[in-house]
């Protein structure tokens, strides 16, 4: 594929949690929680304010095609601002500190003084209806030639837990969001500047990490198509992959429009019927739930609604996407039917019903009410007209599906939804605090140190630079745990327990510190460790761990095992020579179940080999 | 970079961004480039129902209705009509509406004599064939207030004061919920002074406050009103707009119109706190009244008892509520009680301290004769003051 | 007819009849016939367990116990620890008992000055041994008081204010089951102030409130007192006696004792109202500080403001509460308010007006540095003043 | 019976409620409300104070045997007073004049200045703990020559629910307290005094009137005998029955002491023991369900512990009900078993384990408790070492049972348990106040008036100014309705229809004057009332019941039906000639159904006979 030749022109925007002791507008912690903990709940709706043109957002006023109660959950470690029951505290010190340090890392230009904003979003994620955004800094520049065009810093929504129901654990912990310009031209381009931008996030070493915590959106256009959002893709390996099903759909759709206009295809409005009745003896389930079904011809669309313009998606998938928003489960249409019960003999007099012709189409709507069955079929009427049009490629904002394909989530946010939150005052970001800013060692600088300074082999300190765990390793070399014994722990033991299916995450950075101590003291010995873990991730303490482990094994004991093994293997020992060592070492560590250091077993076992060895 | 310039602030030039965002730069490094023609308001018309009952909304500055310009960012309180309907368009359904401007204020600085000139406002919207009336208002002195039209105005139709906590230019404002329980209230069987807002922290219904009853308890949460020493005159829930009224609350059509205008400003509400000095209340002499809000059953301290003894021999009238703001003075219990009774205070019953201050000024204003204004002052004249208080509140 | 002549009052002459019954006849009609020996008061004495922890019991005039000479009707006020575990026998299960007569007041002439002697006392007892602090209190100002020795004294152990709404001298009194919690409370984990006062209108259990967050909320029910800002810190369940505590409370220990017992008693606190003339605010030149109980988030009437300027600028320390008692006071989201701030008035977070007051006589009591004193009144010391208002507060 | 012999000594207090607007301390109403109603609950402990001597009162103390939690009903016509969780409001002036007038009526002195006391009763009845009750005049002489000691103002008590559970509707309705002194030496005399009271009480028109409105004590003694009061007579006719019955305990109890001395009975107090043992198998359900079952032995009281002492009464009852305060169900003795599921083997076992004599009688008690047994033999010893002691008839407080008797409830009081209220301001009363207070007509002087003035029979006019519809009556002839009509509906209809069951309670007076209104604009007839008033007792409205009448039967109709009955009973008539009116008159009622007048049936039905008579 040339994507030059298609007109490939992508950017993105990178969404971090920062890892600050207090939420950016409020002084809870930035403690994510379990829904089952929490301690209160209540209920609001939200409406579009009106705009001085008399007119309302039009991604606000999608959100407002359904009268939806919101419904949140409350912990004692959120409180009344969080509720939108407390004028916002000031910007979160912390937070913006931690902005203009990347601000600085990307060669920008801080705002002299920073506004805080309210930005329109009315899906029920923002209590207050609105989500408080700041422009931090402007203007910045990659080694690699990229562009970042602003860095904002912002709270973070609440987490939908489902449907209507948000959890507030989440809601206003700060989220430093980076934008780029749309200066890349390649799928790989992307990935690359994602992965990037994500070391150099994390090099501050003052960034949340683990799943949920950062988030990418890509916008991509080809010509002849339209700038389109894909949202949400956490996975830093699929934005490539993204960004191809995005080129490819807004292909297809340019070629199915070319299609529909050779055939002459029309969206017949006049068609749209309430057909009820046709299905009042059906099997389909879907189709006998709903109070009301209406029907629409799409004239000369037969075929291609049910065509694939990306994997899994069709035409029919981006109407469905959109009479959803009536609060319908979806669409059948024709291209598709028989199926979902629906029988070729209900299809047959549906068509003939609606008088549609082979070339045609029939769209069919199951709706709780007539509301929403009209609702729908709208949808369908302007999601097909879009396909006939000029710009079959609606600018929208999308939502990232499992496997890179992506679903309409609503139209791409107008510019101007944005207005002055009066309750907090602005930031002055003068040069005494600008000049004090200091950039921290990138990770890929600190890998190559670690490297030298630890004796660690260079792709595993990159490794380690890029983990989850690079805090806790910088927290062990401080306390003194030799380099080597916590990457290895680190990066190999934790990560085999985990492929074994051990919950390594229920291990805490504690935990791993008491282990490597005891190790260093003598307590214990690193062969132990991975029993020490299993415990731990089971359930017990570090101290009940440590205390159930196999019992020490004395150098007395050490000799006689030792001993007996060598008469078991007396011939092997004897073939091989001072070679048994080796394949003898792992038979004795297994025996003792790791709970003799290595090195001794190594000395007592080569003592006991040049014995056996020993000319009787 | 290009932007539209916004204002002046703490030294530096607000610009908007065409990404939405403002910045504040130093004025220095900014040119102008051009003025851009104000953005055309679209005006909007909507048709009112005029089978509906008429309403008058009375603005004293608590907006129902914001306009935002994106462009801009501004923000613009809206307050005709049409505005109203389009930002909340539900009222439509319960109504027709009349729009009187009274004021813009921030409520803090409402004074007496607005309050004279909304009393007025309302009586002629009555006199003029509205079935009710809804009284914007900020929320801090929407008690007092509402106290204050209760005296001023004797009323067959229900006085609605509505408010919000968070501002009308938010999705998640109260205003629009508050002013459409508001509306099911006005046109409902309620026949008094009320305060109409949120119950809780839920957008599911709101409480009918009794004007002479009712006290900001809160800061900032949208149910900050609530029912001091009586149970709440009503509900209304939301969305259905069922309107719910207590037995005791006063139906529609028991009073009939009358305009009691006269305040006498010249009183003040003092709350004693221990160590208070006597000077302190050398600064109320010449008032007309003041009640204190004392301590428990309402007292001060003893010191303070000569110079309120100074302050009734020169007629100013002195009574007694109590700090605690639930329960009943009584100065019959403990000797300093009996004290400030000899010295000439009297017992302000179970009325809230600011209810009180509000009454005595219309008492005062209406009543010259000493005795007799102080015994209205000790009778309940508008559901103020009760002879019983009742299990649970 | 024969009877004991009691007292004279109100010209008449009170005489006890033989039934019991008193009646006033004119003091001409009695005729003297002979005067009764003092009834002989029957000693008692308790003993007292000593392998139970030591408790201080400080009394400033609230009554624990009292007794009744049914032959003349007096009540006497009783305060040893003997009188007071004769009426109340439980109490001689939980601890052993030291007691210190402080005063004899009527709570509402509590003063500045007898908080200081209170707190030295307290302070005495802890370095004496006491494991624990009863203070027996008039309900009136006991918020008060329990705010100011929070601010006087770091403590290890409990010091619980305790009172009774009904008189000791009843059998419905309160008095009785508060004690018993109290002293449950006082011998506890509890480390820090609190007053401990019946939870309901039912005698099931007491509730443990932190001294500085505490207000008395009605005039005379037995559940007057009510945490406000923050949920109770514990509660004793009665007649078990078994003390909860809530996970934030401070804990038996955590403090080391320390005595700071300067106040500055030229503070004021002064409750806004709409008119309130500026010319109320010339009665506090020269004070110290004053704590302002504005409306809502924290606002007076812009006319104020000049007034407020010239206090804050002749060195006057102005802390903004608000009123409504619940609720934080935020002075950034109104121009009145960022006027306020303009002029030097500092926001008090989420302080009651009360605890604000007596915190401030504490602060400028022993911080002499004007912005010193200022950030301290804005930190919290005491639990007094939260950085965050939890949901359902 | 010589009672002058016996020498009978019997005063009474009279406790009335009086019909005012508001209760006597706070401002609700006087109303008594149904349980079932009640709006609240609480829970308290009350406990007795310390007096100046170190003591508590011995009726106090009695109460506090048992720790009790008392339970109170609020309603919304209740308040904090009630809930002693207010002080009280100044003393009810109403009230006070109702006493003033009553004062004046039995020609007392009043209090020149009357204060309110506390009156120490922690039984649970008062919230507070007392009652508040004030001295408002004294002395007073009846025509009769008895005398008035004192007239009190008191505040009635809770009701009680049952157990400890209390209503507090009642509790403080003004109440007065009329003492006679102990100037009656026969039981009639007794009764007489109280019915003279009571008529002069309700003279006033401003005292309550129906069942626990009034309530009688009588204090009796008799030579050798003690003071004891009889509490809570409600009924006027049992009044000398009680006086009868207490002689008659007192005459009993002096014999029993004077056989026990012969015998050389005595109480063995060494012989308490716990016998629960002794029980085990006992088929007994009071005994097997005791935890502890404890006995006694009363030396030489075989016989006389089971002796009637009162109708239905025994030394034994006299014992149980000591014992009972300690929360036992009673006692079982020897002179009684077996029974009550006890065996004859059984009792025969106690006795021999007792070493229990012929002359002996055994006490059983059964506990809840050790500490409930114990108590409850304490008890018994108490009441039998009085039984056998100088002064074997204990001063009392006792309440009368069903039939007369009565059983014991407390030590009479102590005199001095009251102290000043101090809540509570005196109240003067000077002369002009007193000079103002009218007096009344009496009820006697007002049957000889309605006797005069309607010309209703005497004894029917003193059924009438003795009747609770009183006041009916009065405003009825005030409403302009025929004295007569009033006072035939109220005394004999209604008395009639309540014979015949209909609960004539629930016609409320406005009913009465509906019913009689309508009769006097013809809107029905007098004959139709009984209909009438079935019909609203059973339900219905009185418009309604109006409406539902039987159809009115026009003059028209009305002859016709007389046609017909003449027609079918010719003979009769025949030969009856004009004397077949009267017994015809029936005949054609009862076909109308009372929906006709008499006079107009009567009319109707001669000119039908007369015509008859006609020679054809």
């Amino acid at each position: 594929m040339d994507y030059k030749k298609a007109g490939l022109v992508a950017g993105i925007e990178i969404h971090q949690q920062l890892d600050t002791a207090e939420k950016l507008f409020c002084h809870c912690p930035t403690a994510l929680r379990e829904t089952a903990e929490h301690a209160g709940e209540f209920s609001r709706f939200l409406r579009a304010t009106v705009s001085e043109m008399g007119e309302i957002d039009r991604a606000a006023k999608e959100e407002m095609k359904r009268d939806r109660r919101f419904q949140y959950y409350t912990y004692d470690t959120t409180c009344l601002v969080e509720d939108d029951e407390e004028p916002p505290a000031p910007m979160n010190d912390e937070a913006l500190s931690v902005c203009l340090t990347i601000g600085k890392m990307f060669s920008m230009t801080p705002v002299p003084q920073v506004h805080t904003m309210r930005k329109l979003v009315i899906d029920g994620s923002n209590t207050s209806g609105f989500q408080r955004t700041a422009l931090v800094a402007l203007n910045g520049t990659l080694p690699n030639g990229g562009e970042i065009e602003t860095i904002c810093l912002e709270e973070e929504a609440a987490q939908r837990v489902k449907d209507e129901v948000f959890s507030l654990d989440r809601l206003g912990i700060p989220l430093i969001e980076i934008t780029t310009s749309p200066c890349m031209h390649t799928p790989e381009e992307v990935q690359k500047m994602a992965e990037y931008i994500g070391m150099v996030l994390r090099s501050t070493g003052k960034v949340k990490r683990g799943i949920g915590t950062i988030r990418q959106d890509v916008n991509i256009s080809i010509a002849q198509g339209a700038r389109v959002e894909v949202k949400g893709v956490q996975e830093l390996d699929l934005i490539a992959e993204v960004v191809r099903r995005e080129v490819q759909r807004q292909q297809n759709l340019l070629a199915t429009r070319d299609e529909l206009k050779g055939r002459g295809a029309s969206v017949d409005t006049a068609s749209a019927q309430d057909i009820t009745t046709l299905f009042k003896d059906t099997k389909s389930t879907v189709l006998k739930k709903a109070k009301k079904i209406h029907a629409i011809i799409l004239k000369g669309f037969a075929g291609l609604v049910g065509r694939e313009i990306q994997p899994e998606r069709r035409l029919g998938s981006e109407m469905s996407d959109y009479a959803k928003k009536c609060g319908v489960g979806g669409i059948f249409h024709t291209d598709e039917l028989p199926a979902y019960g629906v029988t070729a003999e209900e299809v047959a007099s549906l068509k003939t019903h609606m008088k549609a012709g082979e070339a045609d189409c029939v769209i069919i709507v199951a709706g709780g009410s007539e509301k929403q069955a009209v609702c729908a079929i709208g949808q369908v009427v302007t999601r097909a007209t879009i396909a006939l049009s000029d710009k079959p490629v609606p600018e929208e904002t999308r939502k990232m599906l499992e496997t890179g394909s992506s679903a309409y989530m609503r139209p791409l946010p107008g510019a101007a939804r944005m207005y002055p939150e009066t309750d907090v005052l602005p930031v002055i970001i003068d040069d005494a605090r600008w000049r004090a800013v200091t950039i921290p060692e990138l990770l890929t600088a600190r890998a190559d140190r670690y490297a030298k300074e630890y004796q660690i082999d260079l792709p595993y300190a990159m490794q380690l630079a890029g983990s989850d765990k690079l805090p806790l390793f910088e927290r062990a070399i401080k306390e003194g745990i030799k380099p080597k014994l916590a990457a290895f722990t680190i990066l190999s033991t934790a990560t085999e327990l985990r492929r074994d299916g051990v919950d390594v995450r229920k291990i805490s950075d504690d935990a791993y510190l008491a282990t490597w101590h005891a190790v260093e003291k003598g307590q214990t010995v690193r062969e132990a460790i991975p029993e020490l873990f299993r415990s731990i991730a089971a359930g017990s303490t570090f101290e009940e761990s440590l205390k159930n482990l196999a019992p020490r094994v004395s150098r007395e004991e050490l000799e006689a095992i030792v001993r007996k093994i060598l008469a078991d293997r007396s011939e092997f020992v004897a073939q091989k020579g001072k070679a048994a060592l080796g394949p003898l070492m792992g038979v004795v560590m297994a025996e003792v179940r790791g709970s003799v250091d290595g090195k001794m077993v190594s000395e007592v076992l080569r003592t006991g080999i040049d014995k056996a060895l020993e000319p009787k | 970079m290009k932007g539209i310039y916004i204002t002046e602030r703490d030294g530096m030039a607000v610009v908007k961004l065409g990404s939405g965002y403002n910045i504040g730069v130093p004025p220095k490094v900014c040119t102008f480039v051009e003025r851009p023609a104000p953005a055309a308001v679209k005006p909007v018309d909507v048709k009112q129902d005029s089978s509906l009952p008429n309403l008058s909304i009375v603005s004293t500055g608590g907006t129902i209705a914001s306009r935002i310009d994106y462009r801009t960012g501004s923000v613009t309180s809206q307050f005709n009509a049409s505005d109203i309907l389009v930002a909340i368009p539900e009222l439509a359904e319960i109504a027709n509406y009349r729009t009187i401007p009274l004021a813009t204020i921030l409520s803090e600085n409402m004074t007496p004599a607005i309050w004279q000139e909304l009393a007025r406002a309302i009586h002629e919207e009555i006199k003029g064939g509205a079935k009710g009336i809804i009284v914007t208002h900020g929320t801090d002195t929407m008690a007092y207030s509402a106290a204050a039209i209760s005296f001023m105005i004797d009323t067959p139709v229900p006085i609605v004061f509505v408010g919000s906590q968070r501002s009308a230019d938010r999705p998640s404002s109260d205003n629009a919920m508050n002013a459409v329980c508001a509306a099911a209230a006005a046109t409902s069987d309620l026949g008094e002074v009320a305060v109409v807002m949120h119950a809780s922290t839920n957008d599911d219904h709101c409480t009918i406050h009794r004007g002479t009853r009712v006290r900001k308890m809160h800061t900032s949460r949208r149910d900050a009103f609530r029912s001091l020493g009586i149970p709440p005159i009503g509900k209304v829930e939301y969305p259905s707009r069922t309107v719910t009224l207590a037995p005791d609350t006063v139906r529609r059509g028991t009073h009939k119109l009358a305009l009691h205008d006269k305040l006498e400003p010249h009183c003040a509400l003092v709350q004693f706190f221990p160590g208070m000095s006597p000077d302190i209340l050398r600064a109320f002499e010449g008032y007309k009244g003041i009640v204190i809000s004392g301590t428990g059953l309402g007292h001060t301290s003893t010191t303070l008892i000569p110079q309120l003894r100074h302050l009734t021999g020169a007629s100013t009238v002195v009574v007694m509520t109590s700090q605690c703001m639930n329960g009943r003075v009584c100065d019959r219990v403990y000797d300093t009680g009996r004290d400030l009774l000899d010295a000439g205070v009297i017992e302000g019953g179970d009325m809230l301290p600011e209810a009180a201050l509000v009454k005595m000024m219309w008492v005062l204003g209406n009543e010259k004769d000493g005795e007799k204004a102080k015994a209205l002052m000790q009778a309940d004249l508008k559901g103020e003051c009760n002879r019983r208080s009742a299990h649970g509140l």
